[in-house]
């Protein structure tokens, strides 16, 4: 395996294009030395790209935040402005992981990682973050949503990488939260989650919804269905009822060793619910 | 495969070693330096039994590859006392009992270091989710929180 | 062995809470683990596993990995000798595959190397072919007269004909009328119950290094929890004589049973033997789990009658435990002590051993006994909620104590368990309020505890200090308490005394750090060693004051002149005598060597609060108190660490440690990641009470204590979830899908 | 004479009887004396049995004194963790 540390961004998609071996990009590391480990990937590249400029920076751009693709868990949890705005994301981000991994796993990695558990992923897609995705033909942004295509896999061509994710500015009223269930307290895969990202009017009715499920289905997925149950009203037990049915048709998991089709559908269903009466507090309303 | 030479500083000192692209921290502190006291219970971040400190960040030393570290500042379970002088944490972890194999013991010091730089009055629900990450299966974890906090105390006293 | 009167002496340093010895060097990171040392020249093992469940080893082709740079041996089965012994021959293919692989992971084939790289990059090029056969992995599946079958004739001689070639084993115990027991109930309830197999969980890794050469010397450095059960395995599977095998018991990172066997000692040996250098073989966590032993698969059936006042009038079990690959008897262990907390007229266990394709079963913590009092505890909880009664009550009125015949045969004498009772229902736990989807549950515990092969060498040092030579691992801070006795007994300050662990080669046979055995056996080894170096001391100050021996007394650390008959001579200290040994006849020590008995059973109590999430099922314990007999603790700090650490290995069991094998026969969850046990946030507080009931087979009364604390757990938890949900769950691990679907139906 | 209770399954080797009386004084003349007497028991006597003396396990000690008084029960060699 050789280990490269690029000049640029540019000489970085160029030398990833032109490698005929398997290359894979160093961010934190917490999945892709597992994969060494476990003798899952041998690579011959691996590129290391945290020294390169505003990889590990988070500025603050058109009333949102840009976060530099190597930026850790821990680095972005200490950020009392991003936290403030997008909370559901940090938490997320900040649940990957032990103490140990936090200082070192990334929301670009987790979400480039192309896991359907991703604990990143969820609350990134409620809140319509974008990715800046450098290529050897330059530069393209990309919603979050379309990253991941499957178990493991990317839409990313070949020589390009994320350099950045992008979360927007948030409207007033608004607030998000992601939940996730574990079988312990830390240390594992979601076996199912969701993530709620509302935004209400001076009285509190929901006037926008995002809704998204991790752990049910090959990839995260946005149910819109589940955003529309929640528009037009406060979360009342009718709508959130109506919202856990729409996320429970939404699903489409799988049963292993981690938890059972039924299990998943059935704790997706409750933690939407729990989710979206925590980002309806966030965001200002009162039932 | 060619080594590759990598200068660092360890515990406060200039370190050169040469390792391979794909060696991790751990692989580099225990087979090519004999820094042993960073152990390996799983090798893929489970543990924490690896933990060390790389630019004052709390990391598991099997998920950093040693190329990583050039230039980066290192420190171990063998530079925690001072000389002969024990940090608080390993004399309050001796004089309360919270170890009894002791393999985890190095990590959890590590780890408990790096939690109490961070916040100094943590609660014990704090101390838990933060030692998440350190496995140990001979205490129950019950002597080690009570340590912690001892020190904690003792720390923000001195 | 004459047993001591019950000890009602004072205590100057049992029962304090000193220092350990081993406590710097494992706080600074200095203390050698199994890993942790390397030697000149070293070569690095790999060892190759079998992918599959269960297949023949057609052919192994080794030339290509021979053939690759840096490559110094490859060894197969072919490699080692077959012991004899059946026990012996086991391990033997334990370590190294012969003609069949019977489990996912089983050794195959192993390589030394110059380097990890190149050792991993050897293993890819040993070729085998395998023929894969049908598997079988559920123990009530391997029972079935049409199960595949794992190995031809391992059945024991009482096995009934007919039955499945996998049943090996098969045991009953008991006493009484059952027919008419039952019939005197108000109340019968009968159960079914399954538990998963777990692992022991050490977090450090089996590992070794090891030297062997042509004259048939060795050398062998390895975490074990007994170094003198290491030489014997390893020269069985080598053929070479034990004396020419020295091995060294590294510091053990954790073992709970786990390390009582062998498996890459001989591998390592073999490829020293073969290469003429040092090999060092560390496992993966991944091969610690396919590959070491877990504990048994259980599958059982508990009948129990109770009046409608609380009464037990009949109860019966049937275990069927699958201990792996190979014929095992934990289930034995598991029919004696499953009813051993009741005072029962009339009680019948039945136990089976079935064999299945999965790893060899290695003691773990009260081999047998969790599963099978957990499975009793909850129908007796079971019965309590029914007829309405307070479960602590009907245990105390059922509960066996001294005179009780036991349901395992003999007559129990002093036992602690209705005082131990009796603490749990006078503790404020017991009656503390409970909210909403909150539950309490409760379960006693039983282990036999054991003595064993010891010896103790015991040295009086010319500076007046005092050196320990013993033979068993120090898994907890047992080099404390034994520095504690020597201490006590010779009556010199603690800090005087230093206690290590000998190589095989140093001290005498000492049987494996096992069954509770290491304060109570190896501390009465070394009083009698004391007792031996005193009365040594006593002959040569009663040469110097030219009196008779028996006219000197040893008290608090010094000989004094037993009465006005015997003089007026200044006391002598221990320092004083040792300081002229030289002069009155040569250096001063005492030594003891027994096979220790009366080790004396234990009770433990346990009471749990949980929390049930009614909508995902997922358990929280909110507050957990362990209560035992310890006899005497000797360091109170490390008893108080037993009955933490057997506590969460049990919370573990109960909640979501399980072996999840799929439909290929192989292990899905081999890493911490998926095999989970309790971290640090799982958890509250663990609540201890000791009670000391002194032990009369010990000078000091001292009890073993490291194993019971890990059979109630399981029970108490069922019964706190029971209580918290309204739900009787009989399937361990009680994991979040299984605590919803048993709640939502 | 001394009176050994056997465990429940191994009194179909001694016809079915549950207690057996034998000329002993010591653990191994009761073994010796069971396995002559039972030789269906002497696999399990040879693979390893422990005794329990009025309630007190020995698991290997030959040289045990055992007086006609003394409740005498075979039980399974054991191991622990």
């Amino acid at each position: 395996m050789r280990y490269v540390k690029p000049e640029s961004f540019e000489a970085a998609a160029t030398l990833l294009r032109d490698e005929t071996g398997i290359s894979r990009i160093l961010a934190g590391g917490t999945d892709v030395l597992v994969q060494l480990k476990a003798e899952m990937v041998e690579p011959d590249l691996m590129v290391d790209l945290k020294h390169l400029p505003g990889m590990r920076e988070i500025v603050a751009e058109d009333g949102g935040f840009r976060i530099g693709a190597a930026v850790s868990g821990a680095q972005l949890g200490e950020h009392d402005a991003v936290k403030a705005m997008w909370p559901g994301v940090v938490e997320g981000v900040e649940l990957i992981g032990s103490s140990q991994v936090q200082s070192r796993a990334t929301m670009a990695g987790n979400l480039c990682t192309g896991s359907p558990a991703g604990d990143a992923v969820p609350a990134m897609v409620t809140a319509e973050a974008v990715a800046r995705v450098q290529g050897p033909d330059g530069v393209r942004d990309v919603p979050v949503i379309d990253i991941p295509t499957g178990p493991g896999k990317n839409s990313l061509n070949k020589g390009e990488f994320i350099t950045s994710i992008y979360l927007p500015a948030r409207p007033a009223h608004a607030g998000d939260c992601y939940l996730r269930f574990i079988p312990r307290t830390e240390m594992d895969i979601a076996v199912s989650s969701a993530a709620v990202s509302l935004t209400l009017d001076e009285e509190g009715t929901v006037t926008d919804a995002r809704i998204a499920i991790g752990a049910v289905a090959p990839t995260v997925r946005l149910v819109k269905d589940a955003g529309a149950a929640l528009v037009g009203a406060k979360p009342d037990d009718a709508a959130i009822a109506a919202m856990v049915r729409a996320v429970e048709a939404a699903c489409s998991p799988i049963t292993d060793k981690r938890g059972t089709i039924e299990f998943r559908t059935k704790t997706a269903g409750v933690l939407a619910k729990r989710a979206a009466l925590i980002a309806y507090g966030r965001a200002g309303g009162q039932l | 495969m060619k080594t590759i030479p990598v200068a660092t500083t360890i515990n406060g000192d200039e370190t050169e070693f040469l390792c391979h692209a794909d060696e991790s921290l751990l692989d580099v502190l225990r087979d090519r330096l004999g820094l042993t006291g960073a152990k390996e219970g799983c090798g893929t971040g489970d543990c924490g039994a690896c933990s060390v400190m790389m630019n004052g960040r709390l990391v598991c030393s099997c998920l950093v590859l040693g190329v990583e570290t050039e230039g980066a500042e290192i420190e171990t379970i063998e530079g925690m006392a001072k000389g002969d002088t024990l940090h608080p944490l390993q004399r309050v972890f001796l004089e309360e009992a919270a170890l009894q194999c002791g393999i985890c013991t190095p990590g959890i010091l590590v780890a408990a270091k790096a939690l109490l730089e961070k916040n100094p009055d943590p609660t014990d629900t704090e101390v838990r989710y933060w030692l998440a990450g350190n496995l140990c299966r001979c205490t129950g974890y019950d002597k080690i929180i009570k340590a912690v906090q001892t020190a904690a105390a003792e720390m923000r006293g001195a | 062995m004459a047993f001591d009167a019950q000890p009602t002496r004072k205590f100057n340093v049992v029962g304090t809470r000193v220092t350990r010895p081993d406590g710097v060097d494992k706080v600074t990171g200095k203390a050698a683990y199994g890993a942790d040392i390397s030697a000149p020249g070293m070569l690095h093992g790999r060892i190759l596993r079998s992918p599959h469940a269960h297949a023949r080893i057609v052919s192994i082709d080794t030339s290509e990995a021979e053939k690759l740079a840096g490559v110094k041996a490859v060894v197969t089965g072919a490699d080692l000798a077959m012991p004899e012994d059946a026990d012996f021959a086991d391990v033997a293919i334990n370590c190294l595959a012969r003609d069949k692989a019977l489990y996912d992971g089983h050794a195959v084939a192993a390589v030394a190397a110059t380097s990890k790289a190149i050792a991993k990059q050897a293993i890819r090029l040993i070729k085998v072919e395998y023929d894969p056969l049908p598997h079988v992995t559920d123990v009530d599946a391997a029972m079935k007269p049409d199960a595949p079958v794992v190995q031809e004739g391992r059945a024991l001689e009482n096995v009934p004909a007919g039955m499945s070639q996998n049943v090996t084993t098969y045991c009953k115990f008991g006493h009484g009328d059952l027919d008419a027991g039952f019939a005197k109930a108000d109340k019968i309830i009968e159960r079914s119950f399954k538990t998963a197999a777990t692992h022991q969980g050490y977090i450090e890794p089996q590992a070794c290094m090891a030297s062997l050469g042509n004259d048939g010397r060795g050398e062998v450095w390895c975490c074990t929890q007994g170094q003198y059960m290491v030489r014997a395995n390893c020269a069985a599977a080598l053929g070479v004589e034990e004396s020419q095998l020295r091995i060294t018991a590294s510091e053990i990172g954790g073992g709970f049973g786990g390390k009582t066997s062998t498996f890459i000692e001989p591998v390592a040996l073999a490829l020293s033997r073969k290469s003429g250098k040092p090999v060092k073989i560390v496992m993966t966590r991944d091969e610690v789990l396919k590959a070491t032993g877990p504990t048994i698969s259980s599958s059982m059936d508990i009948k129990i009658g109770m009046t409608k006042d609380g009464r037990i009038t009949a109860a019966r079990g049937e275990l069927r435990y699958s201990g792996g690959a190979y014929p095992n008897f934990t289930v034995e262990m598991g029919a004696q002590a499953a009813f051993a907390a009741y005072d029962l007229e009339a009680v019948e266990t039945i136990g089976w051993n079935a064999m299945t394709n999965r790893p060899k079963e290695i003691p773990y913590r009260a081999p047998g006994a969790p599963t099978a009092i957990y499975a009793v505890e909850s129908v007796v909880d079971e019965l309590c909620q029914e007829l309405g009664l307070d479960p602590l009550d009907v245990r105390l009125m059922n509960a066996a104590d001294k005179g009780t015949l036991s349901s395992y045969g003999p007559t129990f004498n002093d036992i602690g368990l209705v005082a131990t009772l009796e603490a749990a229902k006078a503790h404020p736990h017991y009656t503390a309020p409970l909210s909403e989807n909150q539950g309490r549950g409760l379960s006693c515990g039983f282990w036999f505890n054991f003595g064993g092969n010891t010896c103790v060498s015991l040295n009086i040092n010319d500076d007046g200090t005092v050196g320990v030579v013993e033979g068993n691992p120090d898994i907890g801070g047992s080099r404390a308490s034994i520095s504690m006795m020597a201490a006590e007994e010779l009556g010199v300050p603690y800090d005087k005394v230093r206690t290590v662990i000998a190589d095989t080669s140093s001290l005498g046979f000492n049987d494996i750090t096992d069954g509770s055995r290491v304060t109570f056996a190896v501390g009465l080894a070394t009083i009698e060693a004391a007792r031996a170096a005193i009365k040594e001391m006593c002959r040569r100050v009663a040469k110097i004051w030219d009196i008779d021996e028996d006219a000197v007394i040893w008290e608090d650390g010094c000989a004094k002149p037993a009465g006005p008959n015997a003089g007026t001579h200044p006391p002598m200290t221990l320092a004083e005598i040792a300081a002229i040994a030289g002069n009155t006849g040569g250096p001063i020590a005492g030594h003891h060597e027994v096979n220790a008995d009366g080790a004396g059973v234990s009770f433990g109590v346990h009471l749990c609060d949980t929390e049930v999430d009614p909508e995902t099922g997922a358990v929280k314990i909110l507050r957990y108190t362990v209560f035992q007999d310890a006899g005497k603790a000797v360091h109170p700090d490390y008893v108080e660490g037993q009955m933490q650490g057997g506590a969460v290995q049990g919370i573990g069991w109960a909640l979501n440690e399980e072996y999840i094998y799929g439909e290929d026969g192989r292990l899905q969850n081999a890493a911490f990641l998926d095999y989970r046990i309790p971290v640090a946030s799982d958890l509250p507080p663990i609540e201890t009470v000791i009670l000391e009931i002194p032990n009369p087979g010990h000078p000091y009364g001292v009890r073993g204590v490291g194993e019971t604390p890990i059979v109630p757990p399981l029970a108490a938890i069922a019964n706190a979830v029971s209580r918290a949900a309204n739900v009787r769950l009989t399937e361990l691990p009680m994991s979040p899908p299984r605590v919803l679907k048993a709640i939502t139906g | 004479m001394v009176r050994v209770k056997l465990w429940g399954s191994l009194r179909t080797f001694a016809d079915g009887e549950e207690w057996v009386e034998v000329e002993a004084s010591n653990f191994k003349e009761l073994l010796d004396a069971l396995a002559e007497k039972h030789p269906g028991l002497a696999p399990q006597i040879k693979r390893g049995v422990s005794l329990a003396l009025d309630g007190v396990i020995y698991r290997e000690a030959w040289f045990t004194k055992i007086e006609p008084e003394n409740e005498v029960i075979l039980m399974p060699y054991m191991v622990g963790g």
